[in-house]
C-alpha cells in the first residue's frame, strides 16, 4: 500500500454526507471508474453492453453507455485497485482508461419514494421524467457542469460529475434540495 | 423645411400644421447611375454621402420592407472606436468623427449621446490585453483610460465588486463612446438623402440582379426592373442570399443576435458597461429602459427570433454583475440577423462583377459603423478606390491570408 | 431548441455546440491553398435548408449532422457525422 | 372600505397595508387594486410624459397606468402592476414617476407645456449648440425619465429554474383552458395547465353569469377538484407562459413567493422550461378602451374590469357616485347589469351605436358619445354629446367597452400573422405561428362562454389526436351565448387630447401628427410616437392605434398590419430569467487536486479560466506579492520549485491509428516519435494560425497521452474528435479526457531529480536512463501508480509528475517534506509566469489566436512535407509575409518597467498607427536578469537584435528605451534542461 493518504473530491479525509427533508446527498469515493472504448475490428466482449441511454449492472461491473461504442464502467468498493487492470481482463483488445479519478460520484437517495427524486430532478436536469425510469442514464449538464446522471431505482440516483468542480456541484445539488424544503 | 427648436417652437403654437413628410414615396424611375440595395442604416447612410460629398444624386434606395427595418431598427444603441487591430482602428474612429458631427450634417438630432464606454477586466492577463487595445487607440486619437478597481468603483459603486465568481479588477474606458437612438439615426439619414434629391423606394424588394458579360446592368424588383451604372449592396443579413443572384458565395453566415430591453427605470446606469468574464453589456436609454445584450445563438438563422439558452445567459452575466436589477423585468426582445464574417470583420469592396458592390459582414458590431460605411462605401462607388480608412476590408483578404481577426478566434462566425 | 439525437432522441440544444455548414466533413485532402481556402471560408448560408454540424459535447460526444431550415428552424433530420462522413468516403472511393 | 355584496375575498380575515405611507384594509383574495378602489383610492400615479394624473384602467396584466413600487429596500420592485399584486398583510407600496406628493406633481407643469411636445419633437431640436447635448438637454431629459426607480442593493432573494415535460400544455385557465384540461386530462395525457392569476376561472371569476344554472364558481371548483385528483394533471397558477421558443419549448415563470410579505426559505418564482408536445393557448382577451378627450382621467376605466372589480373583489371605482358606461358594444351593457344588480346607480349607458336597445332598466344614450370629462384628480362628470345636443353627467366613475382583442401574442410569437376578423372587428391568431400550438376560446375570437367551452374542447381533441391520444366525450355545461355586435367606432373626433397609449401619453393628435410626416408603417408609427412600447407592451394601445392610422389612410386595417408580437408576453423579472446563483458560484470552479494544501500554506488564488490556481504563496514576513514571487522564481532556479499544473488539458489517445491521427493534428513530424518519449507540438487551426502547444507523450505503440494548454482543454478535445469521427472515420482511434484523474505537479529546478529519487519506487532517474523528453509509468511512495515526464517549462532541469488526484495533497506535502533539506519550494502561476518569460515560452498572450507558427519562432516546426491541421493555410501570403517575430526586451536603464500591452516604435519616431511597430506580449520582473523584462512581437525582429526602441504607454502616459535581445533570457543553449 502507498504510504499516502487520499483526500475525498469535497477536500476531506470522509465523504460529505446532508440530508435535506426526503433527500439524502452522499459522496460516495469508493467506487472505482473506468472508461471502456471498443475497437476497430475487435470482437464483442463477452459483457452485455447497455444501448444508449441506459445502464447495466451484470458481474459485479455497472456498465453505462456514455457513446457509440464507450462505456463507462463502475467497479463499486474498488477505487484503490487497477481499475483499469481488472477491466482489461474482463475486456481485451479495448481502449481502456481509468477514471476513478476523474469523476465524483454523489448518490442522492430519497425516503419517500419516487416523488421527491423526480421534484429534484426536474429542477437539476432537462430530462423527460417519463423516460427516465430505473435503468436509464444519461449525460446532461447541470448548472453548467457535465454529469452524468443514473436513475438506480424509483427512489435513487447516482451523479457523476468532473472531480475538480466537485464543491460547485455539490453546492448545486444541495442547493436546490435545500430549495426544495424551503418551498414545502 | 430645416429642423431647429424655433421651428417647434412655432408650430407647437400653431397646432402642428405646418410639418411635412420626413421623405417622400416615390415611384421607381427607370435608371439611376447607383441603386444601393438595403434600406438599413448603412445603405440610408450611403445615398446620403453619395449625394451630399460625391454629388451623385441619381440615386435610388430599395428597401423590401419599410426603410430602417432591419438591424438599424433592433440594436443596442451602442457607438465606440475600442478597436484593437490596425485594418480597424481608423475606421472606426473615422466613424466616431462622423458620429460627434451627425446632428449637424444631416439637421436631425439622432441624440447621439458620449456617455462612454467601459469594458471591465477581471484578470490581469485581460488587463493587458486591454491596455495593448487603449495604446492602440491612442495611436488613432480615439483616446481611452485604464482604470483600476478604485476607478471603477467611483463610477459604478453598486457593481458587483464584492462577492464576485470573476472579480472586477478595473477597466477600459472611451468617454468618447456612447449611445445613439437607432431610429434616428435611420431617419435622419433618409430625410437628409430625400432632401438631396435621392429615391428611397419601399416595399420593394430586389428579386435578381441584371448581369452580362460579367457587368451588373440592373436589378429586377418586386415593382418591376431598374436599370443602374453601378449597384452597391447593403443588406447585412440577407447579403448571402442577394450575392448569390450574381452566382457568388460569401466568406459570412447569417446569424441570430437578440438584444432586450427592460421597462422604464429611473436613470440608474449612466454610460454603457460591458462584463469581462461573460458576454453582457448594458447602457440605460434615455426613456429609461435598460437597454442590454450578450452572445449571438450561434447557430445559423434568418428567422428574426432567439431562443430561451441565451435569453438566460445574457441575464446571468448581468446579474452577476448589476445584482440590483434582479427586481426590474424585462419588457421585450428581439431577434436580428446578423452578417457573421469569417473573421468578423467588415467587407467594403468590389466584386467579381463589374459594377457591383459589396457593403457587409458587420456581425453584430454594425450600428456603430454606420456613418463610416456609408461614407466609405459612397467613396468606393463614387470613385471605385477603397476609402482610406478601409482599405483593409477586402473580399480577398481571407484567400490571401489577410484576414482581420480581433477575437483570434479563427474561421468560425458564430464565436466572432 | 430540441435536435432529434439519432441514437438519443430529442435533445436539448443548449447541450451541443455548433460548428456551421456540413460541408466542413468534405475537407480537401492534399488540396492546394486555393481549395482549402474555399473550403475554410465560403459558405452557401441558405435562408432554407440548411444541412450543418453540431456536437453534442455535454452528451454522447457525438458529431451530427442535422438538417434544419434556417427561416423556421424546423428540423428535418439528424444524422451520426461518423456515418455520413464514412458514406461520402465510400462513395468517393 | 366601500364593499359590495359576494365576490370572491376571504371576508373573515382583514389585512392591512399601506400605500403611499397611508394605512389602509383588505381582505386576502384582494389584489392591490381592488383593495385600493375598495378604500376609494382613485389616483394611483402619474403618466410619463406629461405626468397626468392617473388611476387604475383595467383588472389584469394589460394595466398602463396603476404601477408602484411594491416593496421597500433591497426588495423594492418597480413598475409592479397593482392589478396583479396579490394582497398580503404589511403590503407597501409607493405611486412612481412624481416630484412632490402624487396630488401635487410638479412636473405636471409638462402637461401644460405638452404642445412642444408632440410626437418626434426632440428629433428635430436641440442640436445647438452641439455640446449642450450631453450637458443640458439629456440629462434634464434622462432625469425626467423612467418610471419606478432601482434599488441599488443586490436583490436578497432566491431564485431557481427547472424542466417540466408536457404532452399538453393548457394555457390559460379560463372557460377554454378548463375545459380543454379537464378533456386532454381524462385522456390520461400529461397535462400542465397554467394560469397567471392565483386562482383558476379566468374570465368567469368576473362574470355573474351561470353555468348549468349555478355559479360558474361551482364548475370551476369541481373542475379544479377533478383536476387535482388525476396523477397526470398539474396545476400551475401564478405562472405565466412568457414565451414560445422553437420545438415546443415554452418559457414560464412561476411566482412562488410574490404573494408573502418574503420568501422565507423559499424561492421568489421560478423559471421553468416547459418541453410540451402540443399546447392550448386558452390566453383570454384585453378589453380595449375607446379614446375621447381626457379620456384617462382617475375613475375611468375598462368597463369589463369594472364588473370584474364588482363581481369578484365586491368594489366599485368612485366615491359611491354613480356610474356611467360609454360603449359601442352589447358588453357595455351587460357591465351595467353587473354593477346594478351589486346596488351601484348607473347614471347612463352611452353608447356610439345607432338602433341600440336597453338590455335593463337603465338610462340609455344611444349614438352618443362622451366628448369631454372633468376632474383632476378623480372624474367628477362627463359631457355626453348625442343627437339633441351635449349634455353633463355627474358620475364617479365611467366604464369604456370599445370591444375585446383576442390574447394572440403567443401564437404570434414566431412572426405568426394575426388575421382581422371582421366579426368580432378583432385580430385572431393566423397561420405562421409556433407549431403545435392550438389556440382556443377568447384568444381565437371564440369569447362567449359557450364557445369558449366547445373551442377549449376542440383544441385539446385535435392537439391530442397529433399524439395518437384519443378523447372522451365530454359534456360540457350549458353556458350563455352571447355577441357582442361591436361596431368600428374606434374613437371619438375632437380638438381636445385623447389617449390611445396611456402610459406613453401618445394621443390621436400624435398619431395624426405621424401620418402627416408619413410615419405611416405601423412601425415607424410605433417609434416615431413611442405608441405600444410602454410595460403594457401596447395591450391596450396598438389595435386602436391601428385603426386610427387606417382611418387617417383610406386604408383597411388588416392593409396597416400589425407589429411583430415577442416574448415576453408580459414582463418578466430579470431576477428569475438570470437566476440561480450569481456570487461566487455564478459559474462552477474548478479546484485543482493541491488546493487544499495551498490554502492552508499562504496561497493567493487566481481565477484561471474556470479553475482556481495558487498565485504565490506568501511566507512570514513578506508584504509585497513581488517579495513571494521573487522568491519562488529564484528557488526553481537555485534549488527545486513544486507546482501544481493538473490543469493543463491531458487527452488519452488510443487505437491502431493513434499515431497517424496525430501526425495529421499536429503541424509538426510525430509519426517519428518513440515509445517513452515526450515531443512538443505545434496545432495550427485549419486557417494556418497558431492554435495551441502542449506536449504528446507516447507511452506504448498505440497509446499517447496528449496535454494541452489550460485555456484550449475544452476546444481541442472537442477539435479532435471532429477530426475521428468526421474528416477521419475510417481510423482506429479512441479519446478519452483525463484532465481530472491525475494530479499533476511540476517538479523544477537543479535538486528536483534528487528530490524525486527520495519518493521513486527503483526507478533509475539518470540522465541517461530517463533523457530529457522521456517518460514512463512507475511506481512511487511505496506502490503508488504515477506517471514521469521528463519536461520542463521553467528551462531548469525539470519533471512533472502525475498521481491519481485524489492522491495530489498528500503527494504536495510528501515532496515538501521530503524536500525540505534541498530547498523545496512551491510556486504559483506569478512565477510559472517569469519563468517562462525568462525561457521564452510562448503562452496565452502569445497564443492569442492572431499569431502564426513563424511569429513565435516555431515556423521550422510547421513540415512542408505533410497535409497536417493548417500546414498548407499557413503558407498563404499574408502569413507568410509576416515579419514580426518574438523577442525579449529588457529596459536600457535597469530600474525601468517593461509594461504589457505597450506599443513599439523605433526612436523617434512618431506615435502614431503608421509607425507603429509592433507590442508586448508579456513582461515581468526577473530576479534572474536583475530587471524587467518583456517579451514583444516586433516587425523585423529576427534582425533588430541590440537596437534600443521605444515602448510607448500613452494610456498611462508613460515610455521606456527597450533593447531589443533574444528571447531566451535563461540559458539559451538549453544546457541546464538536459543536466
Amino acid at each position: 500500500m502507498p504510504d499516502l493518504s487520499p483526500l475525498c473530491a469535497l477536500g476531506a479525509r470522509t465523504p460529505r454526507r446532508v440530508t435535506h427533508g426526503a433527500l439524502t446527498l452522499t459522496e460516495t469515493p469508493e467506487c472505482g471508474l473506468a472508461s471502456l472504448a471498443l475497437r476497430r475490428g475487435t470482437p464483442p466482449p463477452a459483457l452485455d453492453l447497455p444501448g444508449p441511454g441506459r445502464w447495466q449492472a451484470a458481474d459485479g461491473l455497472t456498465l453505462i453507455w456514455t457513446g457509440p461504442g464507450q462505456w463507462l464502467v463502475e467497479l463499486p468498493g474498488a477505487a484503490e485497485t487497477d481499475v483499469a487492470a481488472t477491466l482489461a481482463g474482463k475486456v481485451p483488445g479495448a481502449s481502456i482508461t481509468e477514471q476513478t479519478d476523474g469523476w465524483v460520484l454523489f448518490e442522492i437517495t430519497s425516503s419517500a419514494g419516487a416523488a421527491p427524486i423526480e421534484h429534484f430532478l426536474e429542477r437539476a436536469a432537462n430530462i423527460d421524467l417519463a423516460r427516465f425510469a430505473p435503468g436509464s442514464a444519461t449525460r446532461s449538464p447541470i448548472e453548467h457542469l457535465g454529469t452524468y446522471v443514473l436513475r438506480r431505482a424509483e427512489d435513487r440516483l447516482g451523479i457523476w460529475g468532473m472531480r475538480s468542480a466537485a464543491e460547485s456541484l455539490w453546492h448545486a445539488l444541495d442547493g436546490i434540495a435545500a430549495r426544495m424544503v424551503g418551498r414545502g | 423645411m430645416r429642423f431647429s427648436g424655433f421651428r417647434v417652437f412655432a408650430e407647437a403654437l400653431t397646432g402642428h400644421k405646418g410639418w411635412k413628410p420626413l421623405w417622400r414615396d416615390p415611384d421607381p424611375q427607370a435608371e439611376y447611375d447607383v441603386v444601393i440595395v438595403g434600406g438599413g442604416g448603412h445603405g440610408l447612410a450611403t445615398a446620403f454621402y453619395l449625394a451630399e460629398v460625391y454629388g451623385i444624386r441619381k440615386v435610388a434606395v430599395l428597401e423590401k420592407g419599410w426603410l430602417g427595418s432591419g438591424n438599424i431598427g433592433r440594436n443596442t444603441t451602442i457607438i465606440r472606436s475600442n478597436y484593437l487591430l490596425p485594418g480597424n482602428q481608423p475606421f472606426y474612429e473615422f466613424s466616431m468623427k462622423l458620429w460627434e458631427n451627425l446632428e449637424q450634417s444631416i439637421n436631425f438630432n439622432a441624440m447621439v449621446s458620449q456617455r462612454g464606454i467601459l469594458n471591465l477586466y477581471h484578470s490581469d492577463a485581460q488587463r493587458d490585453a486591454y491596455r495593448r487595445r487603449g495604446n492602440a487607440m491612442h495611436l488613432t486619437g480615439a483616446g481611452a483610460e485604464l482604470l483600476d478597481q478604485a476607478g471603477v468603483r467611483k463610477m459604478y459603486p453598486w457593481l458587483n465588486f464584492d462577492n464576485a465568481r470573476f472579480p472586477i479588477k478595473g477597466g477600459l474606458l472611451q468617454r468618447r463612446a456612447g449611445t445613439a437612438r437607432h431610429d434616428g439615426v435611420a431617419w435622419g439619414y433618409a430625410r437628409a438623402a430625400d432632401l438631396r434629391g435621392v429615391d428611397i423606394i419601399q416595399n420593394c424588394e430586389v428579386t435578381g440582379l441584371q448581369i452580362e458579360n460579367g457587368r451588373i446592368l440592373g436589378v429586377e424588383t418586386s415593382r418591376g426592373s431598374i436599370r443602374a451604372r453601378k449597384v452597391g449592396v447593403a443588406v447585412a443579413g440577407s447579403t448571402s442570399r442577394v450575392m448569390a443572384q450574381a452566382g457568388l458565395r460569401m466568406p459570412i453566415e447569417s446569424h441570430v443576435l437578440q438584444a432586450f430591453v427592460s421597462e422604464g427605470l429611473k436613470p440608474a446606469i449612466d454610460g454603457v458597461i460591458t462584463f469581462g468574464a461573460g458576454h453582457f453589456y448594458v447602457s440605460q436609454s434615455d426613456k429609461g429602459g435598460l437597454v442590454f445584450g450578450g452572445d449571438i445563438d450561434g447557430y445559423n438563422s434568418y428567422a428574426q427570433r432567439g431562443n430561451l439558452p441565451v435569453v438566460e445567459d445574457v441575464i446571468e452575466g448581468g446579474m452577476a454583475l448589476m445584482p440590483r436589477i434582479g427586481r426590474a423585468r424585462l419588457l421585450r426582445s428581439w431577434g436580428g440577423v446578423m452578417d457573421m464574417s469569417m473573421d468578423g470583420s467588415p467587407i467594403i469592396d468590389r466584386t467579381p462583377v463589374d459594377g457591383l458592390y459589396l457593403n457587409a459582414g458587420w456581425c453584430y458590431g454594425g450600428f456603430k459603423a454606420t456613418p463610416a460605411s456609408g461614407y466609405a462605401f459612397a467613396h468606393l462607388l463614387a470613385t471605385d478606390t477603397p476609402h482610406e480608412t478601409a482599405t483593409a476590408y477586402r473580399l480577398d483578404r481571407f484567400a490571401k491570408g489577410r484576414v482581420i481577426d480581433e477575437k483570434g478566434v479563427g474561421a468560425q462566425p458564430n464565436l466572432h | 431548441m430540441l435536435i432529434p439525437h439519432p441514437l438519443l432522441g430529442l435533445r436539448d440544444a443548449q447541450e451541443f455546440t455548433y460548428l456551421g455548414d456540413a460541408r466542413l466533413i468534405d475537407r480537401p485532402t492534399g488540396g492546394n491553398e486555393a481549395e482549402l481556402a474555399e473550403y475554410v471560408y465560403l459558405r452557401d448560408n441558405p435562408a432554407g435548408v440548411h444541412r450543418e454540424l453540431w456536437f453534442h459535447e455535454q452528451g454522447d460526444r457525438s458529431w451530427l449532422v442535422v438538417t434544419r431550415n434556417t427561416l423556421t428552424h424546423e428540423i428535418l433530420g439528424a444524422e451520426l457525422a461518423r456515418d455520413v462522413s464514412l458514406a461520402r468516403k465510400g462513395d468517393m472511393a | 372600505m366601500k364593499r359590495l355584496s359576494g365576490g370572491l375575498i376571504d371576508r373573515s380575515q382583514t389585512i392591512h397595508f399601506t400605500f403611499n405611507g397611508k394605512r389602509y384594509q383588505g381582505h386576502p383574495g384582494d389584489t392591490l387594486a381592488s383593495a385600493l378602489l375598495a378604500n376609494c383610492v382613485q389616483l394611483v400615479g402619474r403618466s410619463f410624459k406629461y405626468h397626468r394624473p392617473r388611476g387604475i384602467v383595467s383588472a389584469g396584466s394589460e394595466e398602463p397606468n396603476a404601477l408602484v413600487t411594491l416593496r421597500e429596500g433591497a426588495r423594492a420592485e418597480p413598475n409592479t402592476r397593482a392589478t396583479m399584486a396579490e394582497l398580503y398583510d404589511g403590503l407597501v407600496a409607493r405611486s412612481q414617476n412624481h416630484v412632490g406628493p402624487l396630488n401635487f406633481d410638479l412636473l405636471a407643469v409638462n402637461d401644460l407645456l405638452s404642445p412642444f411636445f408632440a410626437a418626434g419633437f426632440y428629433y428635430k431640436t436641440f442640436m445647438w449648440p452641439r455640446a449642450f447635448w450631453e450637458k443640458l438637454y439629456e440629462p434634464a431629459i434622462r432625469r425626467a425619465a423612467g418610471l419606478g426607480e432601482l434599488s441599488e442593493l443586490p436583490d436578497p432573494d432566491a431564485y431557481d429554474r427547472g424542466y417540466l415535460h408536457a404532452d399538453l400544455l393548457v394555457v390559460g385557465a379560463g372557460p377554454a383552458g378548463l375545459a380543454a384540461a379537464l378533456a386532454a386530462g381524462r385522456a390520461g395525457a400529461k397535462v400542465l395547465l397554467a394560469d397567471e392569476d392565483f386562482r383558476l376561472g379566468g374570465r368567469l371569476l368576473a362574470e355573474s353569469d351561470q353555468l348549468d344554472g349555478a355559479p360558474a364558481q361551482d364548475w370551476v371548483a369541481a373542475v379544479k377538484a377533478e383536476l387535482e385528483s388525476l396523477p397526470n394533471v398539474r396545476i400551475l397558477t401564478r405562472t405565466v407562459i412568457f414565451g414560445v421558443y422553437d420545438h415546443g419549448v415554452y418559457g414560464a415563470v412561476e411566482r412562488v413567493s410574490d404573494h408573502l410579505p418574503t420568501p422565507g426559505g423559499a424561492v421568489r418564482q421560478t423559471l421553468w422550461r416547459i418541453v410540451a408536445k402540443r399546447a392550448v393557448l386558452a390566453a383570454g382577451a384585453t378589453e380595449r378602451h375607446i379614446p375621447f378627450a381626457d379620456n384617462d382621467r382617475p375613475g375611468i376605466m375598462l368597463a369589463g374590469a369594472m364588473r370584474a372589480y364588482a363581481n369578484r373583489w365586491a368594489t366599485a371605482p368612485g366615491t359611491g357616485a354613480p356610474v356611467a358606461i360609454f360603449t359601442n358594444n352589447d358588453d357595455g351593457h351587460r357591465t351595467a347589469l353587473d354593477l346594478m344588480a351589486k346596488g351601484i346607480p348607473v347614471a347612463a349607458v352611452i353608447d356610439a351605436r345607432r338602433g341600440v336597445e336597453r338590455h335593463g332598466e337603465y338610462r340609455l344614450l344611444p349614438q352618443a358619445d362622451v366628448i369631454g370629462t372633468q376632474g383632476r384628480l378623480g372624474l367628477h362628470s362627463l359631457t355626453v354629446r348625442t343627437a339633441r345636443g351635449s349634455d353633463t353627467l355627474q358620475v364617479g366613475a365611467l366604464g369604456v367597452a370599445g370591444g375585446w382583442n383576442p390574447n394572440v401574442h403567443l401564437a404570434s410569437h414566431h412572426r405568426g400573422r394575426p388575421v382581422w376578423d371582421e366579426r368580432n372587428l378583432a385580430f385572431v391568431p393566423g397561420q405562421g405561428g409556433p407549431g403545435g400550438l392550438f389556440p382556443a376560446g377568447a384568444c381565437a375570437g371564440k369569447g362567449s362562454t359557450a364557445e369558449a367551452l366547445a373551442d377549449g374542447l376542440r383544441a385539446a381533441t385535435e392537439a391530442l389526436a397529433e399524439l395518437g391520444l384519443t378523447t372522451p366525450a365530454l359534456p360540457l355545461p350549458r353556458a350563455e351565448a352571447r355577441y357582442d355586435n361591436t361596431a368600428p367606432i374606434w374613437h371619438v373626433p375632437g380638438k381636445r387630447r385623447a389617449w390611445v397609449d396611456f402610459q406613453n401619453d401618445v394621443t390621436v393628435k400624435d398619431i395624426v401628427l405621424a401620418h402627416k410626416e408619413n410615419m405611416r408603417p405601423v412601425e415607424h408609427l410605433k417609434r416615431w410616437t413611442t405608441l405600444g412600447m410602454a410595460t403594457d407592451q401596447g395591450k391596450t394601445a396598438n389595435v386602436t392605434a391601428l385603426a386610427v392610422m387606417a382611418e387617417l389612410t383610406g386604408k383597411t386595417i388588416p392593409q396597416t398590419g400589425t407589429t411583430i408580437f415577442r416574448p415576453p408576453y408580459t414582463g418578466v423579472s430579470l431576477g428569475v430569467l438570470g437566476g440561480g446563483d450569481t456570487g461566487t458560484h455564478f459559474r462552477p470552479r474548478r479546484l485543482t487536486p493541491t488546493h487544499h494544501w495551498a490554502k492552508a500554506n499562504g496561497a493567493t488564488f487566481v481565477e484561471v479560466g474556470p479553475w482556481m490556481r495558487a498565485q504565490y504563496f506568501v511566507r512570514p514576513g513578506e508584504t509585497h506579492w513581488r517579495q513571494s514571487v521573487d522568491r519562488e522564481v529564484l528557488s526553481v532556479r537555485a534549488d527545486v520549485g513544486l507546482c501544481d499544473v493538473t490543469t493543463l488539458g491531458k487527452v488519452d489517445v488510443q487505437g491502431a491509428d493513434a499515431t497517424l491521427f496525430l501526425d495529421r493534428l499536429y503541424a509538426n513530424a510525430m509519426a517519428s516519435l518513440k515509445v517513452g518519449m515526450v515531443r512538443y507540438g505545434l496545432m495550427l487551426r485549419e486557417d494556418g494560425t497558431a492554435y495551441d502547444d502542449g506536449t504528446c507523450a507516447r507511452l506504448a505503440e498505440d497509446h499517447y497521452v496528449v496535454t494541452t494548454t489550460t485555456a484550449n482543454a475544452g476546444p481541442v478535445y472537442r477539435n479532435m474528435e471532429f477530426a475521428r469521427q468526421c474528416l477521419w472515420p475510417e481510423l482506429d482511434v479512441q479519446l478519452i479526457s483525463t484532465t481530472d484523474a491525475w494530479a499533476q505537479i511540476a517538479v523544477a529546478g537543479p535538486k528536483s531529480r534528487e528530490l524525486l529519487s527520495r519518493l521513486v519506487d527503483g526507478f533509475d532517474l539518470s540522465n541517461e536512463a530517463f533523457p530529457f523528453m522521456a517518460c514512463a509509468p512507475l511506481t512511487i511512495c511505496n506502490g503508488l501508480r504515477a506517471r514521469l515526464f521528463r519536461i520542463s517549462f521553467s528551462g531548469e532541469l525539470a519533471y512533472e509528475l502525475a498521481v491519481p488526484a485524489r492522491y495530489g495533497h498528500a503527494l504536495m506535502a510528501r515532496l515538501m517534506e521530503a524536500g525540505a533539506d534541498l530547498g523545496a519550494t512551491p510556486y504559483g502561476t506569478e512565477a510559472l509566469g517569469v519563468l517562462r518569460i525568462e525561457k521564452g515560452h510562448a503562452a496565452g498572450a502569445e497564443l492569442n489566436g492572431q499569431t502564426t507558427g513563424q511569429m513565435i519562432g516555431l515556423g521550422k516546426m510547421v513540415s512542408s512535407k505533410k497535409d497536417a491541421i493548417g500546414n498548407i493555410m499557413s503558407r498563404r501570403e499574408g502569413l507568410a509575409a509576416e515579419k514580426r517575430l518574438l523577442v525579449g526586451l529588457q529596459p536600457v536603464n535597469a530600474a525601468d518597467t517593461v509594461v504589457p500591452g505597450s506599443h513599439l516604435f523605433t526612436q523617434g519616431a512618431p506615435r502614431d498607427l503608421a509607425h507603429d511597430q509592433g507590442w508586448i506580449t508579456s513582461a515581468a520582473y526577473s530576479p534572474h536578469v536583475g530587471s524587467s523584462i518583456g517579451l514583444a512581437f516586433l516587425e523585423d525582429g529576427a534582425n533588430r537584435m541590440g537596437e534600443v526602441i521605444t515602448a510607448a504607454n500613452p494610456l498611462q502616459g508613460s515610455e521606456v528605451a527597450v533593447r531589443v535581445v533574444p528571447s531566451h533570457f535563461v540559458d539559451p543553449e538549453g544546457g541546464r534542461l538536459r543536466a
